[in-house]
């Protein structure tokens, strides 16, 4: 399995030429930063046709099984492929939700006929994947879950509302959890999960137009839908622990990915360039020693991200409080990005009051979009606010509110 | 031990502030403004026509051309609700419009144009933002050359707010390598020349306009010795009215927050319980009474010179800070229903960004107030 | 009674010259900001004298009855002697309960014997007094007080104990609020406002240290103190009113303070000046543009509490929310106080480790102390957090925690 | 894409900090650090001998002089408990000085110097402040001149640790218009040249050191090629040592502000129930992360160039902050008791501000950031 550090080189250049010669150009319109941002049939289909060229050039699912449609490669192959992706800043793989959450869990979970039927369509981009798991009024309380799944006969009758469905209108599938008994002895116990079709009588999907004015996200209605039973993945009321499984997939604490950025980072160095390239009153804003003061401390606070995730690899250094950076990360992540993006924004002088669509806006205007972006991570996933409850509670053994 | 400050606001200003608040939460109630966020105009005719009814448009406009001969700080109260109820209407740029003309229109300018804004029968607007998005209004690309009694004009301006539906334009250009006004009206402006610009805020209708092309009599030109004087007034006045916006804006924004604090649970409790909510809410009011502190005394002391230039300074930057952290904190704090199009907390945060990043923000003001203060 | 502009100027100019003249000079150990920071012996003799040397000369209690001790003038003139000494700067009158607090609430409220007994005394600084409201444990919830007095013949037997009472152990007399019923229907109803003596039997005070290191606040003890019946003042049952009544002198929400300035505030401007002869990294501090972005906002800030407090008198632009500036006025200004301080510390480079006491602090090391005395104001009389508390509810109308 | 960033933390090093805790916890409980506050020399004799035992003082000193050969970082998971203790001992300023000798002590001076301090049998401390405040060491006024053989020195140093009980002390003055270091034995520092100086940590003791008056012979002079090297040297090993004590610092305070939370009741409620503190306490356990994080990364890199630099500045610019932001946190959440000398809070806010203006405050260190960085 092992191999020499210079054939990985090689690998490395000749993956680092493929990109720099099938990357394709920059669209003439504003691309998405991830998949949650997808709002036009243009960027779908430009993003759909990128993702299903890099998967046939085998730069995805590299170590998935090749019966299904992987590259049974080692997965090496698959990070060198990802570190490169990253590194040129090529646009994202679409089917997010398929590569990182459906996919490694029906490899790990599904049937023979669910693995054969879906793998090899997720990496090619050919079937898209959404998630069903907030929904309205419960905010992210996933244990909560009120849609519910009826078996009736070889079919579970589903009734209820999804929320937050990123790509919900383009998706072929769902990874659908809900309530098969409502009296189960805990909330938990009650739930199952499904590998639910979208385009099935009594499944509507109703965009949600964004505080950026971009469509991105669905609200999905089932009303008395019916899906095969064979759609239930894990036993019913076993819901809550596949949950939990895909959850523990999509955060990358277990192996499993199909590999390929799913999201574009916006990094501080770019932020440095753009302070660069604009004026402020007559001079480049870089020279501005607020301006500097502002960068550096964006640079220590990118870095001081990263090197949290170098520490937890010292157990020594993180005994005390082990929870407390993998806990922590999402709202210091969040929460930075959108002071960084917002900070961008404010670089701009009066142009900052250009939006995206104009023909002179800085960036595409993309600083202004992703300040507004950036609260879907802020809130997402459970709020700063209650990210901080649970961090002084949780970690610190403060006492409840 | 610094000299005393006070703030004046009589009893005509306090009646205009109710009589405005009544107006303006009447007429602007949040679906008019988001139907009018459809429009080409982006504003309701109807409102126009009953503003001139109570005289707005000619407050600040001397009696002899048909005005109430009222300072521009009378306007203060007006504005102020009017951002608060995100009211839209040209009242703002054809108030700077006249009062450009007032400082330094020639005596034809004046008496065809002052009149009929008085009458609220003309709409007017200022082309005076570049492409550079510098603050300072004398940093311009923009040029005129004179020959042969016409003025020739090259150059883009941005931020031509109303620009669609003005009567005429004022735009500043370099003439012989100073700052120069030209009024142009409709008929000299030409077909193609005007392009909507895609801005944050989309209340307002704003435009590119390109001057490229366009030639008028020298007659437009307004009297050249008194443009620096036209154009510091202009900034003086934008900073007022906008600091006056911003403060609106800010009640406005407070309001849509303690509804939602107060209405809406989460855990079993009302969400404004919480102290993480609770609390920045409080530290926005305290803000929020600076800004609005500041603001009326920036109104007071309005006519003098380097005074009003600190306490406008200090107004716009108190205000446009709270008024981005408010709209900022307000979309948070509607978690998952703060991140859609349809929560009222974006119209107020995109307005927020809008005030801020008009006639220079906080830290332009600040390091501006250090020369002048330290 | 109204005087001419010319003979107020008059007098202004009469008592600019006399304070010019007779000041003392600034002593060779620090002084303290308030009465509440007086810590040493040397501290308040100095100030003492200069109390009595301003009373002697007829600058203080000028409107209060001349059959008592005070002037019998019209309340202008005390006006003008106090904008004086503020703006001269002079130190502080030290006996700030009496004149501020005890001596009004006297006046209003006390019996002939009272005012003949204590009022010429407060005046001149012969007797001082001190302050009893606040008790151990029960933080600033002044209506819980537990110090129990009970009548025995013509004396009150006090038991309990209270904290923070500033100059206990110089103080002659003590306005004390404690409760005479327990059992009284409301916990207001059952206490009792008195005018104690410090000096008697069973009463005992214990200074206590401070964060600065300094002393200048006591725990005061009452073990079976006996005193005389006739301290009390109101009646019985009434302590609570009384101790309104007493607060509303305090605030200067009604006339009848003797005058005299009370602490010496700090200005922007005093922290302008020391950014301007403070080196840091060879130049002065004034010229990093970062000292002068933050120097502005502290102006700013400072501005806009005394704005706030301009816009009071304009009920038209206070009607939504008449209670706003009033109630957020403690919590903005030693906020403050606070970050304005601790700003000054951080101008002096390694300097700012230097601290009161040693030969080359920076200004006597006043930047550090007060920016440690600071906390007192934003914890004392109600947390910073409670009165965002207080804010929030009363003020915005958000529901109770 | 930035490059990888790795911590590296060997087993040594962690069984070292295992110890170190232990050790540090177990001599330094708060009542002790208290007593301490009262004495002249403000540290514990005999907890200077059993860290000998431990061969602390030895550790980054070479083999040949009786250490243990190792590099300055692995001090740091040793200075770290003990910054969260608070306790007091002049390793520091020992370590520092033979760092100094090391880099740029003659033969002489190492041979007779570092066994010593290898074996804890001798402190050392650093002249290297001096009245102006100013960071840059060398930024000198303190002057020294040879003649006939003997060194003459005049200026005053400030902030000297320790110097009371130090058997040598290293001043650095100018000579012949350049930085050099000068060593100084008891028997060269005069009668009364040491004022004892108020500083904010009451857990130190330094002192103010008058050089007029002093001359020693030539042979006290440190290499003078090398002092630039020297002193830089020791610039970085403040920062990193520094930062390891701040680390330690953040914990301690944090300890204190947890243990009140957890007990005091207020209004019926642990007061850690209350997100106005709870929230506080999660954003200063969230930047400690940070400081921590960068620390040791600072000490991972220590012995490159540029890298290191940036990484140590940074983690003394984050840990001075979020120390300073803590232990100001820690008096104001203590409510009344926290405005006490009792209450240990204040310990550590003193501490913290002593950490914050010692060898650059985060502000100066963002400033020489920017020019490496941007």
């Amino acid at each position: 399995m092992s191999e020499s550090e210079a054939e990985l080189d090689r690998f490395r250049e000749e993956v680092k030429q493929w990109f720099e010669k099938n990357t394709p150009p920059p669209p003439d319109f504003i691309l998405p930063d991830s998949f949650m941002e997808v709002g036009t049939d243009a960027q779908f289909h430009y993003l759909r046709d990128w993702q299903q060229k890099v998967y046939q050039a085998g730069y995805l699912g590299m170590s998935w099984p090749a019966e299904y449609g992987g590259g049974g490669k080692p997965l090496m192959h698959q990070n060198i492929v990802d570190a490169e992706m990253a590194r040129l800043k090529v646009p994202f793989m679409i089917n997010t939700i398929g590569l990182n959450w459906a996919g490694p869990l029906i490899l790990h979970s599904g049937t023979e006929e669910q693995k054969q039927a879906y793998i090899k369509k997720i990496l090619s981009a050919e079937e898209i994947w959404c998630q069903g798991f907030s929904e309205p009024d419960h905010g992210s309380d996933l244990g909560n879950a009120q849609t519910r799944a009826v078996k009736d006969g070889d079919e579970y009758i589903i009734n209820g509302s999804k929320i937050w469905t990123s790509l919900g209108d383009y998706a072929a599938h769902m990874i659908l959890l809900a309530r098969t008994d409502p009296d189960a002895k805990s909330k938990h116990a009650g739930l199952s999960f499904f590998l639910s079709p979208m385009r099935s009588p009594g499944i509507e999907t109703r965009p949600i137009k964004k505080l950026t004015g971009e469509y991105g996200f669905c609200q999905t209605f089932f009303n008395d839908a019916r899906i095969p039973a064979d759609c239930l993945i894990g036993k019913e009321g076993e819901g809550w622990q596949v949950a939990m499984t895909t959850l523990a997939f999509e955060r990358g604490a277990v192996g499993g990915q199909a590999g390929g950025q799913s999201s574009i980072a916006i990094e501080v160095a770019e932020v440095v360039e753009l302070a660069r390239h604009v004026q402020r009153e007559g001079t480049p804003a870089i020279e501005d020693p607020l301006v500097r003061d502002q960068l550096v401390q964006f640079l220590m606070e990118e870095r001081s991200l990263r090197l949290n995730f170098a520490r937890i690899r010292v157990p020594a250094l993180t005994s005390e409080r082990p929870m407390s950076i993998p806990m922590s990360g999402k709202l210091m992540a969040s929460e930075f990005r959108r002071r960084l993006c917002r900070f961008a924004v404010s670089l701009q002088g009066s142009n900052a009051n250009l939006y995206m669509g104009d023909d002179d806006v800085i960036d595409r205007g993309r600083w202004q979009r992703s300040y507004f972006n950036a609260f879907s991570a802020t809130i997402g996933g459970g709020t700063s606010q209650i990210q901080k409850n649970i961090l002084g509670e949780r970690v610190l053994g403060l006492p409840k509110d | 031990m610094a000299k005393k400050l006070t703030i004046e606001f009589s009893e005509e200003q306090a009646m205009m502030l109710d009589t405005a608040t009544a107006f303006c939460s009447e007429k602007s109630p949040v679906a008019k403004v988001r139907a009018l966020l459809e429009t080409d105009a982006g504003f309701d005719a109807e409102i126009w026509s009953e503003i001139a009814g109570l005289g707005w448009q000619g407050l600040a406009i001397p009696e002899e051309f048909g005005g109430s001969g009222l300072g521009l700080a009378e306007l203060v109260p007006i504005i102020e609700p009017m951002g608060r109820h995100l009211m839209a209407s040209p009242l703002v740029p054809t108030t700077l419009a006249a009062q450009a003309l007032i400082t330094a229109g020639t005596a034809e300018q004046k008496q065809r144009w002052l009149p009929l804004i008085s009458a609220g029968s003309a709409i007017g607007t200022l082309g005076l933002n570049e492409s550079h998005g510098d603050w300072d209004l004398t940093n311009l690309i923009c040029e005129a050359s004179i020959a042969d009694g016409q003025i020739i004009l090259t150059g883009e301006k941005y931020f031509v707010a109303d620009a669609a539906v003005a009567d005429f334009i004022l735009v500043s250009v370099r003439l012989d390598g100073n700052p120069a006004l030209v009024l142009l009206d409709r008929a000299a402006i030409e077909q193609g020349s005007l392009t909507r610009e895609v801005i944050i805020d989309e209340t307002r209708r704003c435009y590119r306009f390109d001057l490229t092309g366009i030639s008028v009599a020298a007659s437009c030109l307004l009297d050249v010795e008194k443009t620096m004087a036209s154009l510091d007034l202009i900034t003086r006045a934008s900073w007022l009215l906008l600091s006056a916006e911003i403060a609106g804006g800010i009640a406005g924004v407070m309001d849509v927050m303690i509804e939602y604090l107060t209405t809406r649970k989460q855990f079993g409790r009302y969400i404004g319980a919480y102290q993480a909510l609770k609390h920045p809410m409080a530290e926005i009011l305290c803000q929020y009474e600076y800004s609005r502190s500041q603001l009326y005394y920036a109104a007071s002391i309005f006519d003098t010179d380097k005074e009003a230039e600190i306490a406008l300074r200090m107004s716009k930057a108190q205000g446009s800070d709270t008024f981005a952290h408010a709209g900022d904190r307000a979309i948070q704090f509607h978690g998952g229903f703060g991140f859609t199009y349809e929560c009222d907390a974006q119209l107020y945060l995109r307005r927020a960004n809008w005030c801020q990043y008009q006639y220079g923000d906080a830290h332009h003001h600040r390091r501006k107030l250090a020369d002048l203060l330290l």
